[in-house]
């Protein structure tokens, strides 16, 4: 085990991808010179060279074409963007060029690509840089969706997600990155697509969350202990495939759950899980499904509204105190 | 910088051999069969969804296809059945893949827009204007970060090229010079739209000019020409000098797509198309001329094509529909 | 009232807002010379003229710009997109520049501008051409999304859309254009925004649909009827805001609910509808929601695999009898 | 169809009077200290998010605004505050939005890149690079649509120029002929990406040609040369001739936005603009020169200007946050 950021922690996935396979590179706004606008590929040009860690001009839907193209013809793109908001230019070739052609072509034609870059809420940057694409990407089949909250995850899934011969969006969180955790040493660890993991054992409750919600989730849990609720917390990892047995499972045992997504809640991943329970734990439930997500609006940029906007260990623990009927 | 230019070669075109003539000759007809054929099964109802035919283009993909070597990689949008047949694909699984059958080149799941050679290097089959210049951009990406001497040729049309992500392909492929041939099948019309309706500058070949592309013009109806602009431009690409843009000046003779009945141009204008710059006909007349060949040869020619396209007519119509456990199968490679 | 297709009540609501207002005016590929793709603009440039029925070239992102700046301007522009699918090209504009801004300037840039076009799958047109973006666009604050099935709700819910302050998405369906159904008469007539209408009154089981779902969850009721069955049915007409006061009532009454769409199902707008029951109307069920959505695959092109992958009357009728528990 | 022209003028810039060049001086003065105050104030963590400060480049704005009328409506990124400035809006109101207060122009809710004036036709403030230019083409088209002769000018970096919809918002202008200016500041980077790592050709004022725009090509840090050739591009829209692009030469001093260290350039180039080409230092050197003005009063318009931007940095911190019922206004207009 070694201690590793996040930001690290992705570095090193695509340093040791890279090196295990030359068709793997990177392409993207900054990712090159700069080293990544927000440092995450530090040091990749300076390993592999320009023809591996390329330097894009300001052309998402281009550019997220031509890795496309290329993952078509068998290489293994993965693409940056800066954030998540900028793929929304691109979002046609995610979509119809990348998910849609391995069906459309009967199996002739694989995409193996990575569409990777910071998704949510960063610090105060507003309405048009913090949106959350989770429940988007994770509508489309075609598409793998990862949204790894520890260092470790992000390592393994993001090493995984290079080696999956389908199109993987794996959406990163900014203020995750500096985050340090143990992460498994050397590079034959990996973590499973399609795996989530339950980071905190409990009885009373299962809290449902990924990404930054997880901290979010674990404070919450302390709090709530104090309390005399046992919280069971269940880290995503993977949108797309859902890993709803896990969840399930959990809730059995709890016969409470908790869903906690940054994104808005209208068709968001907690109404997904909530429907799912519905179908297929109904009858275990001692309280209605209880989704905490964002609240319904842009986000503003104000610091007490964005605060507000947001949901906050607080929103959790009312959660999870109304589904246990404690008051 | 390389300014763009405008090639009408006037005399300029080498004359082709009789062997290439009838090569040529054989090859467009083959498309046009084909062609005239899914017409008429859409019109009996054995094709659903959007069709389009190539008919009257056909001299673009035989001289550019022409002009490639193996490896070389080619995608296109949905106007596509020519290109599979020039890529190789067999004739009975193109049809059968725009019956929708389990025999169709793509399992019968992707139908007339969206299918795809992965031997013959020809990857598409892409139902959104535009989207196959980037994703052809990145088929020369793939070349160049191979570093082999292979060139992609992307087609469009001329609607398409109004599409941003165009402009976006061009520059990428000018800063990295990428071996990418950017062919415009201009053909005077985006759907119901002709194109000074659609830009203000209609010299397409220009289209890269702010990035510094070289841009040729050629007469799409004489295959003759298209081959040997299309050689120009492979050489300049194999030679690493990066991307050019080729406008080939064509025409539609059918609506866009099946289901248009094309009332926006005259009957007289497609007819005055037809009769004066008819691609095959162009070849057929050259053939004759100089006694390269003789009508019953060719009718022999056409007699063969023609079996070879009822053949796969009926291929298409008697192959099964998919098994209902394809419904599951190719959504994520197992 | 008078008998319209869907497609004559698009084109007379266009028609009549822009008689009424010189500030309307319809932009997108083929609306002026060609008379709509789909012929739903049909007479339009011969009445109103080349300045406010305008071809644009096959430049989704750029029109939709060009329109959304136009409305910042305080015209109303009619933005069609041919079809839906080419929007996610132009999608960055609809919600950054549009659904954002009134909210990121304060209130001070208002954005009265409709996006339609037709949505979902037409026939056999394979999976480039075939999505449904009602999950999608119902998850963003800021705008409002419209999703009519009658003649009568396409013509007075357009005319709400135009006369609309906000940015409206307003999905059509192509295989609905050439229905008819009666249309109240006259120009003032028009359909509330936010409101879902029951279109057919029951007691047993209450479900809910949109676009051309009505028409099957109607044909569904018919045959639930005959064996012994009576539906409720519930047409959402709009997405966003969505009339959960109408949805939860009924269910009140009838204690179940199946929910109905032709879009994918993950974090689709039937997993919306079964959070909000869960939250809403626990105890009144007597079944868990069920959802009957499209299958999870992208739209095949086959027939056989194109009717599988879309859901069906029997898919209605088998979800309607599962949650009233007969066999 | 006009082709695209570079134009120096050398020695052919009118001389701006006395007037003129106190009142340019005073604006470029006021955006400079504005901005030095959000820097200061960033630092001290009154202000959050991205910041992206318009140092070095104030004769672009300055000299662009002053050729517009009442009515004409402006438009640009991110990097807004001097555009604010200019269209009339408070310094008091704009600090305040940078520190996310109740008292700032979009109520604290939009923050540094999301301001906008209706009023003052300014249209904002939009973050998304590249989305501006379509948006500007929409308020061309609105005065088009309104047959006035109103123009609208879309400001744009030279990152933002390889946007693809810049190309389709050149398109659709030249093809309707809207009353659009097309300013692209060049300032050399987009981010960390130097212009000639981010497209193959540099001369931006070329990048309308295949749509037929003329171009214009200026120095940015000669506020009267930037007011000079805005006039023209501003007479040409008037006149009913269409779109024209503007390629505006200048350099920022400072990172792209306050936490950008901005490595990829040595401390001698920003040196040496500094030094020889700073647009306010020239106004000032011409003002003098011409004793136009003195030591003296110079100082005094500088203390002046520092009064009303301490006066906004002090309304901005005094102002209180948001009521937390605005977290739910102006979703939609009700
Ligand atoms: C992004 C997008 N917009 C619109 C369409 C609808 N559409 C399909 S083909 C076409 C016209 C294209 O014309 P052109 O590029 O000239 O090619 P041609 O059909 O003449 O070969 C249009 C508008 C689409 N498929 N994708
Ligand atoms: C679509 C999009 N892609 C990327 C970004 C991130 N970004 C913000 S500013 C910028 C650089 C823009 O440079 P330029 O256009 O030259 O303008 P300048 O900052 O120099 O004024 C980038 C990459 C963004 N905001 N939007
Ligand atoms: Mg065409
Ligand atoms: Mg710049």
């Amino acid at each position: 085990m070694v201690a590793l950021t996040v930001r690290e922690a992705l570095r090193d996935a695509m340093a040791e991808e890279m090196r295990a396979d030359p068709d793997v590179f990177l392409m993207g706004e900054e990712v090159a010179e700069y080293q990544g606008a927000y440092k995450v590929s530090q040091g990749l040009l300076q390993e592999f060279g320009a023809k591996r860690v390329i330097d894009t001009p300001i052309t998402e839907m281009g550019f997220a074409g031509v890795g496309t193209g290329a993952a078509m013809m068998g290489l293994k793109p993965i693409v940056e963007f800066m954030t998540f908001n900028f793929a929304m230019q691109a979002i046609d070739h995610i979509l119809n060029s990348a998910a849609k052609t391995l069906y459309m072509s009967g199996g002739e034609i694989k995409c193996p690509i990575v569409f990777r870059g910071p998704n949510g809420a960063a610090a105060r940057v507003a309405a048009q840089h913090s949106q959350c694409y989770a429940s988007w990407y994770g509508h489309v089949p075609g598409l793998k969706v990862i949204a790894p909250w520890s260092a470790a995850d992000a390592k393994g899934l993001l090493k995984s997600a290079i080696r999956d011969p389908n199109p993987v969006v794996f959406l990163e969180n900014e203020l995750l990155y500096g985050q340090s955790s143990d992460v498994p040493d050397g590079p034959d660890f990996t973590v499973p697509i399609g795996k989530a993991n339950i980071v905190r054992q409990g009885r009373d409750v299962t809290i449902t969350a990924f990404s930054i919600m997880v901290s979010k989730a674990m404070q919450a849990a302390e709090k709530l202990a104090a309390m005399g609720i046992d919280a069971e917390i269940v880290d995503l990892r993977t949108i797309r495939p859902l890993d709803g047995e896990t969840v399930l499972a959990s809730v059995k045992k709890t016969n409470r759950l908790v869903t906690c997504e940054e994104g808005w809640p209208f068709a968001g991943i907690g109404a997904e899980l909530s429907a799912l329970v519905m179908e297929r734990a109904f009858d275990h439930l001692d309280a209605p499904v209880m989704r905490v997500a964002g609240k319904d609006v842009p986000l503003p940029y104000a610091a007490n509204l964005e605060k507000m906007a947001l949901p906050q260990v607080d929103d959790i623990i009312a959660a999870a105190k109304a589904v246990c009927y404690k008051t | 910088m390389a300014i763009a230019k405008k090639k009408d070669r006037p005399g300029g075109i080498p004359e082709a051999s009789g062997a290439e003539l009838l090569n040529y000759y054989r090859k467009m007809l083959l498309l046009r069969r084909f062609e005239e054929k899914a017409g008429q099964m859409y019109g009996m109802g054995l094709i659903g969804g959007f069709c389009h035919l190539y008919i009257g283009q056909e001299a673009v993909a035989t001289g550019i296809q022409s002009a490639l070597g193996p490896g070389d990689a080619v995608i296109t949008g949905y106007r596509c059945h020519a290109h599979m047949l020039l890529a190789g694909s067999d004739p009975k699984a193109i049809m059968a893949e725009l019956t929708g059958r389990a025999g169709g080149v793509s399992k019968g799941k992707g139908g007339s827009m969206h299918m795809f050679n992965r031997a013959g290097n020809f990857y598409g089959g892409h139902g959104i204007v535009g989207a196959q210049v980037a994703l052809g951009a990145g088929l020369a990406f793939a070349h160049w970060y191979r570093g082999n001497d292979r060139v992609s040729v992307s087609y469009f049309g001329d609607g398409a090229s109004n599409q941003g992500q165009v402009f976006e392909s061009f520059n990428m492929a000018a800063l990295w010079k990428l071996p990418a041939i950017f062919v415009i099948e201009n053909n005077q019309y985006a759907m119901g739209t002709s194109q000074q309706r659609s830009t203000a500058v209609r010299d397409l070949y220009r289209r890269g000019e702010a990035f510094g592309l070289e841009g040729l013009q050629v007469d799409g109806m004489d295959v003759v020409a298209v081959k040997a602009t299309a050689d120009e431009a492979v050489a300049h690409c194999r030679a690493g000098q990066g991307p050019i843009v080729l406008e080939v000046l064509t025409y539609r003779y059918r609506g866009h797509s099946m289901s248009d009945p094309a009332k926006y141009r005259s009957k007289e204008e497609v007819a005055r198309v037809r009769a004066e710059r008819d691609p095959i006909e162009r070849v057929r007349d050259r053939l004759i001329e100089a006694k390269h060949s003789d009508d019953e040869a060719l009718k022999e020619i056409d007699k063969e094509l023609k079996g070879i396209i009822n053949d796969a007519a009926e291929f298409a119509q008697s192959s099964p529909e998919p098994e209902a456990s394809e419904l599951y199968t190719d959504v994520y490679v197992a």
